[in-house]
């Protein structure tokens, strides 16, 4: 294994050696490593390929802002991909591939996009394409699609798990450098519960990349010293691996939580946590990230950030090249060059852009201050630069120090502005913070230690302050400000070869400038113009380059120039994360009826209603399609009795001196007079007059009542009841809670339906049609003192009985009442006979109460009352909703019986074609009628009410049907009801 | 100046120094024919049709902020014409043809993609509702095709059929429904109206209108007044705040409808798939990034963003039906602020107050309409009657009974 | 004439599952009595539920518990109150109404909720993984109650000891509940 | 977004439903002569302001109050948060 780079110390345990594959071949790194380090140390320069002309791409940064190093992790399922080799923790047996080419990484038969660039400028793709047009949906479309994007899915199952969460806390910190960490000492000390977050898996920020020291000791030292302290502490939650990722309403901020992502395997645990952190202030010590000069052919592998360049040597102990070079416009970049002599790593030049005298003397190294690279050499990696000034410098490393830019990110998440600082040539956050937001350190401008450090603490007494708390003691902390002058330089004019500012999306300064001359100026139209920033790094590197270029363009400063908008996530998190458990089986709760467990012993086949689960129908051995056991259940109930759990409808408990006024004023019909001891149907309507829920509710006392509702909209009616009751009549005594958990509810229905319920009521119940008629209801006991209620309503059109008992005997019910009906050959029916039967029967259901029908439409307009306040009934007297030609529900029959109905299907009269002009209603709900031995529907056609007997067709062009139906009563079976009274 | 591949080859070779600026940069005159309020799509596709099609070419569109920085500038981008009601159908289908044409019509390639929408259905009266829409959309002469499960699973195998809470049952399928690039709409509309002699009037806001005696003589700017025969606003998002400059109160809500994009992902999947047991919807852009959405998050607002409940309810929507996205990094969320309305339908309209007319209450649902919106609203202004495709979008059908209520819920505009 | 019975069962058959520092349980045999003061008879009902009681009708958010400790009280929502209270058989509506009379509405919940209690010293991380409440003692003490959601299940959340939590949730959904519970403890365990 | 409930303190309004503008309380009178035009205004129309709303959510998993939370619709800050029923009785006196 060669591990050819290295140089000693750093931060990696040296004593935990790991292998690792990239493209196949086998490399050894060390615990502590990234995959991007664990590269360089092998000497790896070429890792990708560039988005759009597939350029050769080397790793250019150290953290979360890589444009470049994008790779795609793990395989199988596992495969993750577009992920950052500098952020991915090297661990034991690591695979991963390098994405976006075509033949192998380093011959990508797509580089010749990269020949033809000048044809692929900013744009090309909106001015041409379009001839001859057939083309663009079999050739030109198709080509463009195939090579667009960078990783690819697995195309399989995510076979890991996420998770969410949730924290509370006084005080998020957000970033573990200095700032943060100082921040987090005062205000943890303080006794405030704080919570303090960095994506890194080692806290620290720069500290841990460079040679600066804390109170004597390096900075790392320090760094290790304030976590452990910060550790013991109760009220103080450090999270590493974990990246605030965006900054939402009254102190909300979303974190992600990387929690085996650094292992090879994530042992049934969640493999991320997205937490909900809930704050009462925060504190952004986010750091800064640096930024790339434009120079000709300024994208090349070995071409790196400067602060990178140093991050790599200090922390992973990795030389990123052999002879390096340092390009820069600040006293940053120097830094880079002293670092690296230190550990004895040859310098070949540093390019100070900025005229003047050396900051430093590097050995060895030629210096050119006011110096300008005007190109660089190097197919697969770099081999040399040329100068202005004609130099040419043989080197393998280019460290750019371009500036920093605070991460102002997270202050602009709702909609804050940065503003322009000149004297350090950056945006700083502007005025218009999150509520709760503080910001410190870099993140904040304060680019140097001693500063940051001061700046942390600072702001963190400024808070707790805010908040009640007095910091215990100050910090002390000893520690300098590191030399950070800068003057701003954008771009080598006289550059030869392109000048790269996006180098993921491959936008060049040419972009930037032929965007300008096209008209697209705005920061915001240069964006969507040229894809500036709308790569997987969103700019982190290059905006403010873009930009810079943009002002100088057109004459405008940067300020006035401005930035694009900001947005979340700060890093990329999974969609999976996102989602946490609720996918597959657990996207949502299951609602199962008491009497699941009996029906699953049945063989019941069960379907979604909702949240529920019902039992559908009940298939016998020997039943070998649906419709031979749903007839069966329908016919046998009519013949005798059938039972079927219907829990799952609304029930709402309604108690008050004021109830019946109360339901007098919900319904469209009169409730007041309703007898105590009977159930009334009950029309319920939105207030534009459309019908809102339909069910039966009955009076068990002067002031109880109970109500059912539709299992679609149990929920939406009790919300509905309640903005009744505390918003528009306040005054009403009037109670309600929900009561459709509290009882097992089972429809009895059939003509043997009281024989058997005679054999389950207690003694002292008379069941005899005079004593409990058609909609009596009840409460009794049964099965020798169990509490039951008992309401004779009929949905079937048979004479029939709901039955409910408390849910915690509702299984047991269903097993009573299948025993004890025995005799009279009972039969469970599930929820598509009791479709059919209500169709049967002409009852309006889900396809009929669908929210766009009124009660004129579902002919029963005459139960709105017009005597009474009561919702709705004011706006359906408009002129549109009382129109002669309004669609009626009525029944339809086919002409031909042995046609099936399609519910779906359109009303025109016969002879007219199937157009929208001739459309004069639809098919709402069919139904095989096992009773009449044909198919049959309801729908809503035009005045259906004066048409019965007509012919017309309902037409199907969607299934390439047309069937001539009859237009008949909704009332299929016993029109005058004289079964369920009987 | 026309586009064609020889142009972009004529300036390859002359590196790309010769184009032209698309739009020019007028600064406003003090009076037009035609002034239109909001510079997002159907504000240039309006001017661009009155110039076009009607031959008014006095006119100036007057745009806030950067053209196309509203809602055409943030939208997920999906046409199609799967409508049910007589009221919209026949209008979005007249869309879908404008769109199919657009691109020769204004020489600029929007890069319409019309790899088709599913919209999946999980339980029987969700078939039946698509099979009640299918039939409407073959009778007003759209394209529909009614799916079971093999066809599907044909179609997007990867979706999950085996362990779903909500299982895929059908789906109601338009092959001509698809995508266009949002921004070049946009750019190509304002190019092909600047050519023909439109003014658009950029960071421009419009801060009043002139109202003398119960007729609109112009509006105020940010650039000072500037006169018109007829207003005309479609300003989207902001149609509550502009109309109230005219003291007008509107049967509309703004609703911040959120966005989210991934990180680019080679190929994989066709056009568009929405989910119909939760809120979730997919395409793939030209970039390979997935571009999804779902519900709105459901509170007035005017703040083009967004929070988490409805964040990680579209994931949640997402990871129910394509469990194999888990991997696929969410890149960028966004928000755009969306004109609701009391029926979830739309408004092309005169108003009481002479000269002034209002496009608006597009809901989630006005990147489809942009051409027919346009050429409706074009046809209105021109000839003060109403396109035959849009008699029914008036603002005083809540006050006659005639809701267009699509979704069935009523006049509560957060649930359309 | 019956000579049928029926048989009771509980929401989760007594689940009961001890994890490593978490201890999961179902509640069974209980009694819980939804008690709403009618308008403008608050008064009377306090008096009546601390003459048979002994405690308070407590404010929203928080609960009260009877002098012999067997009941609590817990405050839900304005003007109504939940009595939850060790009881075995299906009368709990009566034993709560008759003792306090005619001054409230009383509707039976006893078989509306499915019941567990967490407990033991990592009850609290593992509720970090789907409570949105704040369950810091200092925010959410002994005797509070509140109800929130929890993996899209509404979830009354009522704290009796310092890591003890009783959690009730819809009775038809009690499985996913437990679910949902249960892979929050495996998840952090 | 967190509402600060009066009775329980700052909740994550993801257990409220939102309905809209508080002046849905405001129903009118059925027997008025132009009842028709006032419920067509109360029902339809809306001021929706660029600024402070008033607004009705309803906590729906928590204690099943409606609110009326005063918020602005440019910011999001929530400057009021009154139980609805409260408000509802002191409109009824002003009338
Ligand atoms: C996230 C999201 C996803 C969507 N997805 C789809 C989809 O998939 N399919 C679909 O069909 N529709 C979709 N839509 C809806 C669609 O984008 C809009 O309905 C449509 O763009 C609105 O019309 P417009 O383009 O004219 O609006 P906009 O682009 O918003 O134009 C209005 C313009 O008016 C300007 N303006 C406002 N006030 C003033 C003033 N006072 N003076 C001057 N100018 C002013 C604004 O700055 C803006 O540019 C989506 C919307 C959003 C937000
Ligand atoms: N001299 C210069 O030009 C210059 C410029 C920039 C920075 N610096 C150095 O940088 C340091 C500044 O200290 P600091 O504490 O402000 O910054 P820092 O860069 O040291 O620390 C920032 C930390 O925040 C984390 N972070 C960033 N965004 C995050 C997010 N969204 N979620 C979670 N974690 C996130 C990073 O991982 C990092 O650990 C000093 O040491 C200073 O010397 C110097
Ligand atoms: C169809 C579509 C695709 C998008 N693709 C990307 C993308 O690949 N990268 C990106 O950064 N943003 C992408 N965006 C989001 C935009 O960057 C931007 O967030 C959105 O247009 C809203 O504008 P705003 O964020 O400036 O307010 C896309 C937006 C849309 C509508
Ligand atoms: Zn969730």
């Amino acid at each position: 294994m060669s591990t050819s780079n290295r140089l000693n110390d750093g931060l990696i345990d040296r004593s935990r050696p790991m292998s690792f594959s990239f493209n196949g071949k086998i490399m050894g790194g060390f615990e502590g490593d990234t995959l991007a380090s664990a590269l360089l140390a092998n000497d790896v320069k070429l890792v990708a390929r560039s988005f759009k002309y597939h350029r050769p791409r080397g790793v250019f940064s150290a953290g979360s802002e890589e444009p470049n190093a994008l790779v795609e992790l793990r395989t199988g399922a596992h495969q993750e991909p577009n992920t950052r080799a500098t952020v991915a923790e090297l661990f034991d047996g690591l695979e991963a591939t390098s994405q976006n080419h075509r033949g192998s990484l380093k011959y990508d038969l797509m580089a010749v996009n990269d020949w033809l660039s000048p044809f692929l400028s900013a744009g090309f793709y909106y001015k041409t394409f379009m001839w001859p047009k057939a083309f663009w949906e079999k050739l030109y479309e198709p080509a463009i699609r195939a090579s667009a994007g960078l990783g690819r899915l697995s195309m399989e199952v995510d076979p890991d798990t996420y998770d969410h969460g949730f924290l509370h806390c006084d005080i998020l910190i957000i970033g573990a450098g200095p700032a943060g960490l100082a921040a987090a000492l005062t205000a943890g000390q303080a006794g405030a519960r704080v919570i303090l977050a960095d994506e890194d898996f080692r806290p620290g920020g720069r500290l841990n990349s460079e040679t600066l020291e804390i109170n004597g000791a390096p900075g790392h030292v320090w760094a290790e010293q304030a976590l452990s302290e910060l550790n013991a502490l109760e009220n103080v939650r450090v999270l590493t691996r974990t990246s605030v990722y965006g900054a939402f309403d009254h102190g909300i901020y979303g974190a992600l939580e990387r929690k085996t992502d650094h292992l090879a395997d994530s042992s049934g645990k969640p493999r991320q946590v997205l937490w909900r952190i809930y704050s009462k202030a925060g504190i952004l010590t986010a750091g800064a990230t640096e930024r790339s000069i434009a120079f000709g052919n300024n994208d090349r592998p070995g071409i790196m950030l400067s602060g990178a360049v140093r991050a790599y040597a200090n922390r992973y102990g990795v030389a990123a090249g052999k002879r390096i070079s340092i390009v820069t416009n600040n006293d940053d970049g120097w830094r880079t060059a002293i670092d690296l002599t230190a550990k004895d790593v040859e310098i070949a030049a540093v390019i100070d852009t900025r005229e003047g005298s050396p900051k430093a003397v590097i050995p060895g190294a030629s210096i050119v201050m006011g110096g300008r690279i005007v190109d660089t050499r190097g197919r697969h990696g770099l081999t040399s630069i040329a100068l202005s000034n004609g130099q040419n410098i043989p080197t393998d490393c280019l460290a750019v120090a371009g500036g920093w830019s605070p991460n102002v990110h997270l202050t602009c998440h709702q909609r804050g502005r940065p503003v322009w600082r000149d004297d350090i040539a950056a945006f700083v956050p502007g005025e218009d913070l999150p509520v709760g937001m503080r910001v410190a350190g870099a993140a904040n401008g304060t680019m140097t230690l001693a500063a940051a450090l001061r700046d942390g603490e600072d702001k963190a007494i400024t808070v707790l302050g805010d908040l009640g708390f007095s910091a215990t003691s100050p910090l002390d902390l000893v520690a300098q400000d590191e030399p950070s002058d800068i003057e701003a330089f954008w771009h080598v004019k006289e550059s030869m070869g392109r000048c790269f500012v996006d180098l993921q999306n491959d936008v060049t300064s040419k972009d930037v400038s032929q965007s300008h001359l096209e008209g697209f100026r705005s920061v915001e139209h240069l964006k969507r113009y040229t894809t500036l920033g709308m790569a997987t790094d969103q700019g982190k590197t290059s905006n403010v380059l873009g930009l810079a270029l943009m002002a100088a363009t057109s004459g405008k400063s940067i300020e006035e120039t401005g930035t694009t908008v900001f947005r979340p996530p700060y890093s990329p998190v999974p969609i999976g994360a996102f989602a946490g458990r609720s996918r597959g089986e657990d996207f949502r709760p299951v609602r199962h009826t008491p009497s699941h467990s009996w029906a699953k012993d049945q063989g019941a086949i069960f379907v979604e209603t909702g949240m529920w689960l019902r039992a559908q129908w009940f298939p016998k051995p020997g039943e070998s399609h649906w419709r031979e056991s749903v007839d069966r259940e329908v016919t046998q109930t009519r013949n005798s009795v059938g039972v079927c759990d219907v829990t799952t409808l609304g029930k709402i408990d309604i108690q008050g001196r004021d109830a019946a006024d109360f339901l007098n004023k919900v319904y469209a019909n009169g409730f007041a007079k309703l007898p105590v001891g009977k159930v009334r149907y009950g029309l319920m309507l939105r207030e534009d007059g459309i019908v809102m829920d339909d069910g039966t509710t009955a009076r068990l006392g002067e002031n109880h009542f109970v109500m059912t509702t539709t299992t679609a909209n149990a929920v939406s009616v009790f919300r509905h009841m309640e903005f009744c009751r505390q918003c528009l009549w306040p005054d009403v005594d009037v109670h309600l809670i929900s009561a459709t958990e509290q009882w097992a509810q089972f429809a009895v229905a059939g003509p043997k339906s009281r024989a058997l319920l005679e054999k389950i009521v207690d003694a002292d119940f008379d069941l005899s049609n005079e004593a409990f008629p058609f909609m009596g209801c009840a409460e009794l006991t049964i099965c020798g003192g169990t509490p039951a209620r008992l309401f004779r309503i009929s949905f079937s059109g048979e004479l029939a009985y709901e039955i409910a008992v408390p849910t915690r005997y509702g299984n047991s019910l269903a097993e009573v009442l299948m025993q004890a009906g025995k005799e009279f050959d009972v039969v469970p029916y599930g929820v598509e006979a009791l479709g059919v039967m209500r169709v049967e029967k002409g009852h309006a259901a889900g396809n009929e109460l669908n929210g766009q029908t009124s009660a004129l439409n579902l002919g029963m307009g005459r139960m709105v009352s017009k005597k009474k306040d009561c919702i709705g009934n004011t706006l359906s007297e408009r002129d549109g909703m009382n129109r002669d030609d309004a669609v009626r529900l009525v029944g339809f029959r086919p002409v031909d019986r042995s046609a099936q109905l399609k519910a779906g299907a359109h009303f025109v009269s016969r002879g007219k074609s199937a157009i929208t002009e001739n459309d004069e209603g639809w098919m709402s709900s069919v139904a095989y009628s096992p009773s009449l031995g044909h198919s049959i529907g309801l729908g809503f056609i035009k005045r259906g009410h004066e048409r019965m007997g007509e012919i017309v067709v309902a037409a199907d062009p969607l299934r390439d049907a047309e069937t001539d139906v009859e237009i008949v009563s909704a009332h299929f079976i016993d029109p005058e009801g004289e079964r369920l009274r009987g | 100046m026309r586009y064609s591949a020889l142009k972009v080859f004529a300036q390859a070779l002359t590196g790309n120094k010769g184009w032209k600026p698309v739009w020019r940069e007028p600064e406003p005159k003090a009076e037009y024919d035609v002034v239109i309020v909001g510079g997002g799509g159907h504000g240039l596709s309006t001017a661009y049709y009155l110039a076009k099609e009607f031959g008014v070419t006095n006119v100036a569109v007057v745009e806030k902020g950067w053209l196309g920085s509203g809602n055409i500038g943030r939208n997920t981008t999906i046409i199609r014409s799967n409508y049910l009601l007589p009221g919209n159908e026949p209008f979005y289908e007249l869309s879908l043809k404008l769109w199919e044409g657009l691109e020769q019509d204004f020489n600029y390639n929007a890069m319409v993609s019309q790899r088709g929408i599913l919209n999946l259905a999980h339980n029987d009266p969700q078939r039946d509702g698509y099979a009640r829409r299918g039939n409407a959309m073959l009778m007003a002469g759209a394209d529909a095709v009614l799916l079971d499960e093999d066809g599907i699973r044909e179609m997007c195998p990867y979706l999950d059929f085996d362990n779903a809470r909500f299982p895929i049952r059908g789906a109601l399928w338009q092959p001509r429904g698809g995508t266009v690039r949002h921004d070049a709409v946009a750019w190509g509309y304002g190019r092909g109206a600047d050519q023909r002699g439109v003014d658009l009037v950029q960071n421009c806001e419009v801060t009043g209108f002139q109202i003398e005696n119960g007729v609109c003589m112009g509006v105020e700017t940010a650039k000072g007044p500037i006169r018109a025969k007829k207003v005309a606003v479609c300003v989207a998002g902001s149609s509550g705040r502009v109309m109230a400059k005219a003291g007008m109160r509107l049967p509309i809500e703004s609703h911040v409808l959120q966005a989210f994009v991934s990180e680019g992902l080679k190929p994989t999947i066709p056009g568009v798939i929405t989910f119909g047991a939760g809120h979730f919807y997919v395409s793939q852009s030209d970039k390979g990034g997935l571009v999804f959405g779902g519900d709105i998050d459901g509170y007035n607002t005017y703040a083009q963003r967004g929070n988490l409940p409805v964040v990680e309810d579209v994931c949640e929507g997402g990871m129910a039906i394509m469990p194999m996205i888990g991997r696929a990094r969410l890149l960028r969320m966004w928000g755009g602020v969306m004109d609701m309305s009391m029926d979830g339908s739309p408004f092309i309209d005169r108003t009481h107050i002479d000269g002034l007319y209002f496009n608006g209450g597009w809901c989630y649902g006005g990147f489809k309409a942009t051409p027919a919106s346009g050429y409706c609203y074009a046809h209105l202004l021109a000839k003060d009657e109403p396109h035959p495709t849009a008699t029914e979008m008036r603002l005083d059908r809540f006050r006659r009974g005639h809701m267009i209520d699509e979704k069935g819920v009523g006049a509560q505009p957060n649930l359309h | 004439m019956a000579k049928f019975t029926l048989q009771s069962r509980s929401a989760l058959e007594r689940y009961i599952m001890s994890f490593d520092g978490v201890t999961l349980k179902e509640v069974a045999d209980f009694g819980l009595v939804s008690i709403a003061a009618p308008i403008g008879g608050e008064k009377k009902l306090i008096q009546a539920v601390k003459k048979s009681y002994g405690c308070d009708l407590p404010a929203v958010g928080s609960s009260d518990v009877s002098k012999n400790s067997e009941l609590r009280m817990l405050g839900l929502q304005p003007g109504q109150w939940f009595a939850f209270f060790p009881h075995a058989g299906d009368d709990a509506l009566s034993s709560v109404s008759e003792k306090l009379g005619m001054g409230g509405y009383y509707t039976d919940q006893s078989d509306s909720w499915a019941v567990l209690e967490i407990s033991g010293e990592r009850a609290r991380e593992a509720l970090e993984r789907i409570c949105p409440l704040d369950l810091h003692p200092t925010a959410f003490p002994k005797g509070a109650v509140s109800r929130t959601v929890m993996e899209h299940l509404g979830v009354i959340n009522l704290r009796t000891g310092e890591d003890t939590f009783t959690l009730m949730s819809a009775r038809s959904s009690a499985q996913s509940f437990l679910h949902a519970v249960e892979t929050s403890i495996r998840n952090v365990i | 977004m967190i509402i600060n409930h009066p009775l329980l303190g700052p909740r994550d309004a993801s257990e409220f439903t939102y309905l809209g503008d508080a002046s849905l309380i405001d129903r009118p009178d059925w027997q008025t002569d132009n009842a028709q035009e006032l419920f067509h205004e109360y029902l339809y129309l809306r001021d929706n302001p660029a600024g402070e709303h008033r607004e009705l959510w309803f906590h729906e998993q928590g204690d099943r109050s409606w609110l009326v939370v005063t918020r602005s619709t440019l910011t999001h800050e929530i400057t009021k948060v009154e139980l609805a029923r409260d408000v509802a009785i002191s409109r009824r006196r002003d009338e």
